[in-house]
């Protein structure tokens, strides 16, 4: 198994769900973080003082799948995440060793 | 206060030089219902505009400092509340000394009743209205040293300088016998005795107290702008009782308070908004909050003295005046955190010399021919100016040295709520 | 405005009949304090009518338009605050042109002063009293463009539809010489003046802008009902002005007013409650909120004429007609996206005709056998309803073609409180 | 009420002897437009409590619940407010029955129009004043019962307790004829009517109810403080209606009882600081406004009757009594979620006993000489404890019975706003 | 040494933490965060209009410890988190390769 | 690829990040999280009753560098984020087996 872990933009959380459902994929775990990147943040004004934000909100969405579904999920999130700016996001794969379904103990790929 | 238009106009100024006021010896007048019912109101409003600043201030801090912020204004009423009662009225409202404070006649109310009166109100009236102004004044200060003041030094500050600093500037502008009021000067509702002397407060205080840690070095922003505006609403809507209230009568000149009131505040707001509009390209919320509090700020002094057309100029250029102290404040590196000194300070004393030169009602400016008048508004504000700064100075140059001023470094980065007052503002 | 009652009763029509109000040039009239003082107080509590809708909508947007949607009543404040002074109570209240509008003579209240009188108040405070009900009327509109509509647009577009739209509309109605006045129309407080004007032109408006992306398809969910039930709050409390004040004296006739408002919003919140419980399993907090404005928008047009029965009536049936129209609006796909209509324009237009029904005190309705009296209140209400649309329509579609009336889709997506206005509501 | 001040001082006893109150049948007396102007605005101020006292109850609960305690106050303006003008008013203040309870004379305010006028006031403003305290005390104990209780049970017990507490109580201080109006008990504005009754019912809904799962286990906190403070301020601002309301009148009184409120609640929440900074280190925000209540609380009853200088003590006294008694609770572990006990129930008795030690002004306590006042004061004190709990504690047990007093664990669980409302209060 | 990344019901947190406790697990880090799965979200009414929440609050624990500790880890978290019902959650075991302590520099097993 | 995660107290986000970009690290992402360990929560007082509040706010950051990178980047966080108290925190080391850039599709190295 592998953790997808695709960091969006916050308006892309709806259409990627949709399009990961589309292929089979049933669940996944969002979290609200705040990214730094190539995309800079913007400067606020505030009574005359100028302060640059470095962070800006991303949504990070981990999508665990077994493994022959990986590419197939990064291609979904490539359609439906990219608009072609800077803060487009990334997409990182990491190893799942085990997976337990808590309600049933169910392991592995049935767990997801 | 229109104590000053009630000295100069009901024309009964023998009241008010004799030593001893009539209404606390003697009850010749009849309290006048209407007049009651009026400044009893206008007495709550002033009391809403605490919660208000507490609001108001305590959206423009960040988070971790909101309960801290709000208590600045909470505890005044707690402390002050008392203190105005025990020795605050009488300091300020007495017999005369010297022409500058008044004796301790009055102590704990004594010898008032729900019989005496005061003009045509009840004397118990005048107290209060005049107590919720002793209340806002020091949490005014509290915009300039929030989000790094010890709070044990904070709640004795207040105390002493309402003691020292206010209660003896209320008796020269207000006070029968003080000596700016026998000089003449106009202040219908405390641009010197409330705004001047609170912004200029704020300035010395923080010149001892220094900076937040990071100020211009990283973003400190407001953590709650639906507080500010809240705030700012009902600073706008306790106002009203400030001004107009300030007439003590239900009247026309109260009447003529409240428009300018009305007037000068939305012109403050809108001129605020155009410059930040220009400037920095976005007209914002922070910005329409603080408009509305520079243009009544400025209107204070002048409220029953000018016509609305008048009120109109100040407030539109209070609004521009504020905000370009406020930005250049920042260019200068001073940290008024709320801006205590650039919105009241500078108001204040623009309010107060405006009233010098367009005062064309129950008083008459330079533009009704009267330099004289400006130049008694000139004494006014530098006197004020000087006494305020000064006091303060020393007096929180002293509580430094005896309780010291600043939280712990670790205290000011977890944030005060927590440190002092054991709560978080929010779990949510 | 009871100013109708005030023109009907006080027995003074020929004040009202000549074309120069008497008040402006002679003072035979003696003011009246206890009325000073209630209509003060009134004017006050409208005031804090705005902060309350701005809290009331803007808890109803999603966060990121927070600020956007309460900076649209606060520059309100500023801006028709300062266009009422200037040439909105001319137009209104001036001496009449053509019964359509008032002329130019009061213009920066010109040859108005603090002892001018008008019935039994000071000119100023008559002219500040229904200052507030020209402010919130525009006010009202932003709740059915909220979250898409260019900030500038918006702030053109309320200037001149105050002076188009509103100015006139409050001539018709409570202006001496008006042509809905002269027909005998009733209208104690604003149902058709403020709510038909106002829910009528949200319709207009919203039908040229269009619909929020994600309308009926994503959750748009509000984002902080404990704004939206203060705002709540803030509005009944200030509604008792509104209506009461309407009355323009301290008296029994105040008194009715302020009955029927209570007991009207109870009703309303009541009502609504029930009609969610039954239909949707649920009484909401925002159920409560808009049950609560339904009512008192119902009750204003009849405030001073109905009795506290028929107040029962009309504000249970106000929750049914426009929980109804809210529901209904959801189906046929509109997006008035805090139902400036749903409540405004359905309950004024519902209280103005229930009024021409049930008025049985200071005038006579259909239940007291005076069927013309429905017949005047249709007209009143049709021709508010034709004009307003009219107007409106035309002004937006003019506004569309000179500055644009929509933001751009990535500012509608990121939120129009970082495009417009350089701000976050909350740091969190 | 100064109602009873009024019985007693306006030296019209005779109207109150008899058993038809004048001014329903017969209007000799005129209006006081000034009287009118200040009761009218006085019950505007306690309306605004009622949100008030939706913020200081729903900043305290945990986010999940912050809706459904919100709306045990708004639903109390919608059915209390129905429920009075149907049959609390004329429970309260009709025609006497075996000096217990009024008849059904003025249901629906039968035979009451805007001419009617009761002692110096139309009798509708003396509906709506009475009515607004209606509302509130309900709703006051709906802080004991927070976070667990059944929304729909919530809604009938409160038309049930309005219905056969609080007006038959009301009647016996207030409705002439009533037992302890004859007794001469003295309660300006409600410590036993109000906050006793209310208090003490609270102790019995809990007695039935049970602790909240998890209660002194696992952390239980208030998710919003700032709601709490500014609920507060609120609080403050309309118990100046409350109290000083009661006077009936814009008079010394009024004045006096203005004095006395501001005096005690500053008083209070000084010394309720005081005691945590001294017992628990920190001054909370919590204790600030916890405080606060307990000063306005405790001053009611004595409003009108003592010098400022009680007011001070009995403030001062009241935070030390109130935080002790809340300090008690979690030792003995009864679950009054957010203090409506510890608060109105020992904090209105307290107020009522001390009433019958200090009264000086109107009336003679203790200290003036009249121990019988104060055998009176416990009297009154014990019958409405006694009554409050007997009744409560049966309505509850019934309503348990038959519609259930608890929400699913569940429910509890993932709290009440999503269970009874269908909605969260926050979506940030 | 392993990550056991648990999602968790949001009532569930404190029994866990407890049972965790018990058996010598000393740190752990919490996440708030927004679940998809079979669990589906309720449907709320807004002035008429009726909306699906997707998404269901749920609480992210992480757990870093030894490889031997992992399945006494996921028993706990059985144990304790455990309602039978639909959306009870997930427990994901990751490898982990290198653990420090900021405080003291102590790597691997001593910096847990 | 590796995934650096670190978990560090509250103020040391902005010292850490510019640690980070000196060393040519150009992005991150940041998680507000709860953490439980051996700094223990300090108890609250509310109406009397006394609580104590275990967990405590932390800033979790996720920085995914090419392995190279590694040690270098926990020199950077130790010396930013170490005060020497007990609660500075954390850093965990795990594999990422594939990164992509969503803007461009660049995969690998390319991608951070
Ligand atoms: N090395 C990294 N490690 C972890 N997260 C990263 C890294 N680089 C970028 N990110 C995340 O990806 C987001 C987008 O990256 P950014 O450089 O702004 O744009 P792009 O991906 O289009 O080049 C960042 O806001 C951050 O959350
Ligand atoms: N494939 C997945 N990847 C990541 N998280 C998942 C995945 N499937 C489920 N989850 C998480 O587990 C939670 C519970 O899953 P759900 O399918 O609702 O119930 P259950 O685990 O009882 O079958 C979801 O809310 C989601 O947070
Ligand atoms: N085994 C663990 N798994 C995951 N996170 C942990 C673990 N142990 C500690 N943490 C995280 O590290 C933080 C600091 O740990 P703590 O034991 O308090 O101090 P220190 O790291 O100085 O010994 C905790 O608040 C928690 O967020």
């Amino acid at each position: 198994m592998k953790k997808v872990e695709c960091i969006v933009q916050p308006g892309k959380l709806d259409p990627v769900r949709e399009g990961l459902t589309k292929i089979g994929v049933s669940g996944l775990t969002v979290t609200e973080v705040k990214g730094y990147g190539r995309q800079k943040g913007h400067t606020e004004l505030y009574r005359g003082a100028e302060y640059t934000i470095d962070f800006v909100p991303k949504i990070k969405l981990d999508v665990v799948v077994p493994e022959e579904l990986v590419n197939q999920v990064i291609e979904v999130v490539m359609e439906n995440a990219r608009t072609g700016r800077i803060g487009d996001g990334k997409i990182f794969v990491t190893p799942v060793e085990e997976t337990v379904r808590i309600r049933t103990g169910e392991r592995g790929k049935d767990a997801v | 206060m229109g104590f000053i238009r009630f000295a100069a106009i009901v024309v009964l100024p023998s009241l008010f030089l004799g030593s001893v006021p009539a209404w606390a010896t003697e009850s010749p007048a009849e309290i006048n219902g209407a007049d009651t019912a009026w400044v009893l109101v206008s007495t709550a409003l002033v009391l809403l505009m605490i919660p208000g600043l507490a609001l108001f201030y305590g959206g423009m801090v960040r988070k971790k400092n909101v309960l801290s912020s709000m208590m600045h204004s909470f505890v005044a009423m707690a402390v002050i509340g008392v203190q105005w009662v025990v020795i605050g009225y009488t300091l300020a409202f007495g017999p005369d000394v010297g022409h500058f404070v008044g004796n301790l006649k009055y102590m704990f109310l004594n010898g008032i009743g729900p019989e005496s009166v005061s003009g045509t109100i009840p004397t118990y009236v005048f107290i209060m209205f005049q107590g919720m102004f002793a209340i806002i004044t020091p949490a005014l200060i509290s915009g300039a040293i929030a989000e790094r003041m010890k709070f044990s030094t904070y709640v004795v500050f207040i105390v002493l300088w309402a003691t020292l600093v206010y209660d003896p500037i209320a008796h020269w502008v207000w006070g029968e016998g003080g000596w700016l009021l026998n000089l003449g000067a106009l202040d219908f509702a405390g641009g010197t005795v409330v705004h001047i002397s609170s912004g200029v407060s704020a300035l010395a205080a923080i010149a001892l107290l220094g900076k937040r840690k990071g100020f211009l070095q990283e973003p400190i922003l407001p953590h709650n702008l639906t507080l500010t505006l809240l705030g700012a609403g009902l600073l706008w809507f306790g106002w009203f009782g400030f001004n107009a209230g300030s007439a003590l009568a239900s009247d026309g000149n109260a009447a003529l308070a409240f428009t300018n009131t009305q007037v000068s505040a939305a012109a403050g707001c809108l001129s605020w908004l155009l410059g930040e509009w220009r400037f920095q390209k976005h007209p914002s919320a922070l910005g329409a909050a603080s408009g509305i509090v520079a243009g009544l700020v400025a209107i204070t002094p002048a409220a029953g003295f000018v016509t609305p057309v008048w009120a109109l100029v100040i407030g539109f250029a209070a609004g521009v005046v504020c905000y370009s102290a406020v930005v250049l404040k920042s260019r200068i590196g001073y940290d008024d955190s709320l801006d205590a000194f650039g919105i009241h300070g500078v108001g204040g004393a623009f309010g107060a010399l405006a009233t010098g030169l367009f005062a064309t009602v129950n008083g008459a400016g330079l533009i009704a021919g009267e330099p004289k008048q400006f130049m008694v508004q000139i004494i006014a504000t530098v006197a004020t100016i000087v006494y305020a700064f000064g006091m303060t100075y020393g007096l929180v140059w002293i509580l430094d040295k005896v309780m010291g001023l600043r939280v712990a470094d670790d205290e000011e980065l977890h944030g005060l709520d927590q440190a002092h007052h054991g709560e978080k503002g929010y779990n949510l």
